[in-house]
């Protein structure tokens, strides 16, 4: 089912993942990560499946590249919220912003606060109290961005054209 | 005020203290001077590229300085306040059109402008004035600038530097991947705004021909060393100078050598390009 | 340089790269298994070991871990001050130090200095080549369940080839958006995205004309990703493999019968 | 008598969003062992047909034959294998992560055996002489260097036919003519018919044969001296004429007494020498 192209674009898009989360901003409150914009577009031009592997094969191999600490719980994170995405925006044209929300919202209870919050208190030791109201906070504030930015790059005629050429 | 743009002892490492560590420059001193036309030559490697980047400061002179009119950019200089060098050193990468980025091609050139604190009021002007320089029709304005032929799409790229008035133009090879045409069109550019408005230009190019027809000055550059700088005509009156650097003749006076070879009396200087080379065999029969 | 892999020729390094990612995972997950000195102390045997034979200097691997020295420093201290329980040996504020939270801000730190050793180790031993084979190896038992793992492994590698490529085109957009007077990573939250959309633009464009062109090229040299391959890439699984295997896997029942 | 490897037939094309034919009614034969250059302008469909050669694009009707088969969807894989081509960015091409391994893609997709791939690999690497870098990234390589990997890429399949879409365009002069001379070596070699898109002069001197296309037209069907002789506007074509004739363009302008043909920088200059000697 799929095309050469399709093969060639997926590869692409893992590469370019590597690069721009180079690129995080970090300021001194919260730190945004960009790779999610290409979790997004796998979703939206592939589906469920693909979004999930990519996702999971993207976050084993760019952390031991990197030589960054390898935690198996945050690949089943990433496999999850690749899903997610392919899940709901899969060749979702109209891009109802109420999707993006569901989707993000899902995304931001299941994965990134209970999931992640998880992960952390197994692998710090530490008791979940002690993170939990820091990480809400984080992502109440990061959520909205996120959904800005999927709206934008969903609904953005010249910038669908740029990022979709399926 | 300089009247010459000054490399002192320059010498560059990327990765410095690294294991992978690698001398890019060493020891560079040259003063090109402003209002000239100074190509650099070199082979791939040889450091060319990066000599060029920091004259906008974008990489940072490891060791030496280099001074442009009140700028002095060495190892200490900071990101901050580079806007005004920035501003007066235009640099054209090589494939600038890899730089457009905007919703439309008039965004893209009022980029530069409006970054540099430009009015509102005078852009639509600039942009047109920029326009009209590269010869592309005030239509194009409210085109995508991905939606144009490559050949447009270079030149709107140099109009967005273009709009931002730089008194030096640096270019890294902008003609590569153009037919002769469209190399024509902007080697004839380059010259225009280096004889009308008296722009610095400094120039990297492997095309000797270009080289010779269009440059006062040439520097000659060889894994990370400037091993020659001299005026164009002796330069490339030097064969066994280009030889050892593996650089070739241009056409000119490849041929030029080969009448000479053949006892004909051209007792000239070399011919920079075409033209003179045959005003030369016209001088000798008359 | 992409990634942290230094070249060498070690025992470490020659594993096969399949087997060296299954062990480290093992490796991982056994660690959380430790919970007393003495079987902290079975696993840091093993690191030594492996960083021995690796022949990677020490300084080197040091460094190696420079990067990841803050976040140890702060888990210890997060143990250190808010696991409280036993003696209090100092008491300022809300902060208390004591001896429960001493004893488990030592665990954490074995346990991170653990996995962190073992990712650096792989890191550094494999190269991103030997570990897209090695990922390639570990899902092909996927290929009975009609997983195109063939096509996942070039999508890989086709990643692989392009960061160099790609990394390098991000730093000539951003020189050139620089030179026509962005400031990258300054002012605000706003307009720091704002700063990152004449980068990201030109280099996704980028991307895809590389993807476009590559793809046409790729079809012309006879792919179709539902073809059948030969393969030019091959690692054996030798001696070494089987014995490092052993080492790990034994190392691993003593855990779990000296662990309280 | 030579056969024909390639034959083209009446062949139509349009691209969907376009409202013009890219390709409009063009014949032609190529003889194995040919070098034939083709020119134009942007957007002259020279890209779109040598796609169409390649059977990466389809045609709208007409006829293509390479080597005696006629393409269709089922014989494409055979088609391919027989024609080898490199196209303008050596970036765009590189499909593996080292040198050994992008000449092992193609092979790998013909389903040689390992130990033939070594032996193959080993020969082409040889031949553009990229030898020392087997093990190395593209990303460490210059342009020159990986346009000669993405020529042992395609020579490593033995083609029949060797394409090149601008190939050389991107690199610097010394690389262009390493990957000429390697090709024409080789092409007397081995027989191999060569196909090169270009706009530059040298590389249509060392071929037998121009074709020019306009607008989706083939306008002209002819030799390099021919085409310097009489074509007028070669700059329309995206060409610049060779030094010798913008030369001698130079002088007849001036008045010198050459006759009005196109010679080579050789047959110029005894030109001038005689004129001179007469005088």
């Amino acid at each position: 089912k799929l095309q050469v192209r399709d093969v060639v674009y997926i590869g692409m898009l893992m590469a370019l993942s590597f690069i721009i989360s180079k690129f995080n901003i970090n300021t001194q409150f919260i730190s945004i990560r960009l790779a999610f914009i290409i979790t997004v577009i796998i979703g939206y031009s592939y589906g469920p499946i693909w979004g999930a592997s990519i996702a999971g094969i993207s976050d084993i191999l760019f952390t031991f590249i990197n030589g960054q600490m390898y935690y198996p719980g945050f690949t089943v994170s990433a496999v999850l919220t690749g899903f997610l995405y392919g899940l709901f925006l899969y060749k979702n044209k109209e891009a109802k912003f109420s999707h993006i929300v569901v989707c993000q919202i899902l995304i931001v209870v299941f994965v990134n606060t209970i999931l992640n919050t998880l992960w952390l208190t197994l692998l710090y030791n530490i008791p979940w109290q002690t993170i939990i109201t820091a990480r809400i906070i984080k992502q109440l504030i990061t959520m909205p961005i996120q959904i800005a930015i999927i709206f934008l790059i969903l609904r953005s005629k010249n910038l669908k054209k740029l990022l979709f050429r399926m | 005020m300089h009247k010459e743009i000054i490399f002192k002892n320059v010498d560059y490492y990327y990765q410095h203290d690294t294991p992978y560590e690698y001398k890019a420059l060493e020891n560079v001193n040259l003063n090109i001077p402003i209002g000239s036309f100074t190509s650099i030559i070199g082979k791939t490697g040889s450091g060319k590229s990066t000599l060029v980047q920091m004259l906008n400061a974008l990489i940072k002179p490891t060791n030496g300085s280099i001074e442009i009119d009140d700028f002095k950019i060495n190892s200490k200089t900071t990101n901050k306040n580079l806007k005004p060098l920035r501003k007066k050193v235009g640099l054209i990468f090589q494939f600038p059109e890899k730089q457009l980025f905007a919703d439309s091609v008039r965004e893209d050139i009022a980029f530069g402008p409006l970054n540099f604190g430009m009015d509102e009021s005078k852009i639509d002007s600039v942009v047109e004035e920029s326009l009209k320089l590269v010869q592309l029709p005030l239509s194009i304005m409210n085109k995508s600038p991905f939606e144009i032929s490559g050949g447009q799409m270079r030149r709107v790229a140099i109009a967005g530097v273009l709009a931002m008035k730089p008194e030096i133009l640096v270019l890294d090879e902008p003609t590569v991947g153009l037919d002769p045409k469209g190399q024509k069109f902007i080697m004839n550019l380059i010259h225009k705004l280096h004889v009308e408005q008296n722009m610095t230009i400094i120039l990297i190019s492997h095309q000797m021909d270009i080289v010779a027809s269009y440059s006062e000055n040439v520097v000659i550059m060889h894994n990370g060393k400037v091993v020659a700088f001299d005026t164009a005509q002796n330069i490339f009156s030097n064969e066994s100078l280009l030889n050892k650097y593996d650089l070739t003749l241009p056409s000119s006076i490849k041929f030029y050598n080969q009448l000479i070879a053949n006892q004909l009396p051209l007792n000239e200087s070399v011919p920079m390009h075409v033209n003179q080379l045959g005003d030369q065999i016209i001088k000798m029969f008359s | 340089i992409f990634g942290r892999y230094m070249p060498g020729n070690s025992l470490v390094h020659n594993l096969n790269p399949a087997m060296k990612i299954l062990i480290s995972f093992y490796f991982i997950v056994i660690v959380f298994f430790a919970n007393n000195y003495l079987t902290y102390a079975l696993l840091f045997f093993l690191c030594f070991i492996s960083l021995y034979l690796s022949k990677i200097p020490f300084g080197f691997f040091l460094k190696g871990i420079r990067p990841l020295i803050l976040l140890i420093i702060i888990t210890v201290l997060l143990q250190l001050f808010f696991s409280a329980g036993g003696h209090i040996y100092f008491s300022f504020w809300i902060f208390k130090i004591t001896s429960l939270g001493l004893i488990s801000a030592a665990y954490i730190f074995m346990r991170f200095m653990l996995i962190i050793t073992i990712s650096t180790l792989l890191t550094l031993t494999t190269s991103p080549l030997a570990i897209s084979y090695g990922i390639e190896k570990i899902l092909s038992p996927l290929k009975k369940i009609h997983c195109p793992v063939d096509t996942i492994a070039l999508m890989i590698s086709i990643a692989l080839r392009f960061v160099p490529t790609l990394t390098d085109e991000a730093t000539s957009i951003m020189n050139a958006q620089r030179s026509r007077g962005v400031d990258f990573g300054n002012g605000n939250l706003i307009k720091r995205i704002k700063s990152l959309i004449p980068l990201l633009v030109p280099l996704f464009v980028s991307a895809f004309k590389h993807a476009d062109e590559l793809s046409v090229a790729m079809e012309a040299r006879g792919y179709s990703p539902e073809m059948k391959r030969t393969k030019f890439k091959s690692y054996l699984i030798g001696m070494n493999d089987y014995i490092s295997m052993m080492l790990f896997f034994v190392i691993s029942l003593m855990i779990i019968f000296f662990r309280n | 008598m030579l056969n024909n490897i390639i034959e083209v037939k009446n062949i139509n094309f349009k691209y969907n969003d376009s409202e013009t034919k890219t390709i409009n009614n063009i014949s032609f034969n190529i003889k194995a062992g040919e070098w034939v250059s083709i020119i134009g302008h942007n957007g002259s469909g020279k890209s779109t047909l040598i796609k169409l050669l390649d059977g990466l694009v389809q045609l709208d009707s007409g006829t293509i034959s390479i080597n005696g088969d006629e393409i269709n969807e089922k014989n494409l894989n055979k088609i391919r294998k027989n024609i080898g081509l490199v196209f303008q960015n050596p970036d765009n091409q590189f499909v593996g992560a080292t040198v050994e391994d992008d000449i092992a893609f193609g092979l790998e997709n013909y389903q040689f055996s390992r130990d033939e791939m070594i032996k193959i690999i080993d020969n082409v690497l040889d031949l553009v002489d990229m030898k020392k870098y087997r093990k190395h990234e593209p990303s460490k390589l210059s342009g020159g260097q990986k346009q000669r990997i993405a020529l042992a890429g395609v020579l490593a399949l033995n083609p029949k036919i060797l394409i090149l879409d601008e190939s050389t365009s991107m690199i610097d002069p010394q690389g262009r003519n390493n990957i000429l001379n390697v090709i024409d070596e080789f092409s007397r070699k081995s027989n191999m018919t060569v196909i090169s898109i270009t706009h530059d002069v040298e590389e249509i001197k060392l071929s037998n044969r121009v074709l020019l296309l306009s607008n989706g037209e083939l306008v002209e069907d002819t030799s390099p001296e021919k085409l310097f002789e009489n074509v007028k506007d070669l700059e329309e074509y995206a060409l610049e004429l060779p030094f010798s004739a913008q030369l001698s363009k130079y002088l007849i302008k001036h008045k010198l007494q050459l006759p009005n043909r196109y010679m080579n920088e050789g047959e110029l200059i005894e030109c001038i020498k005689k004129l001179y000697l007469k005088m």
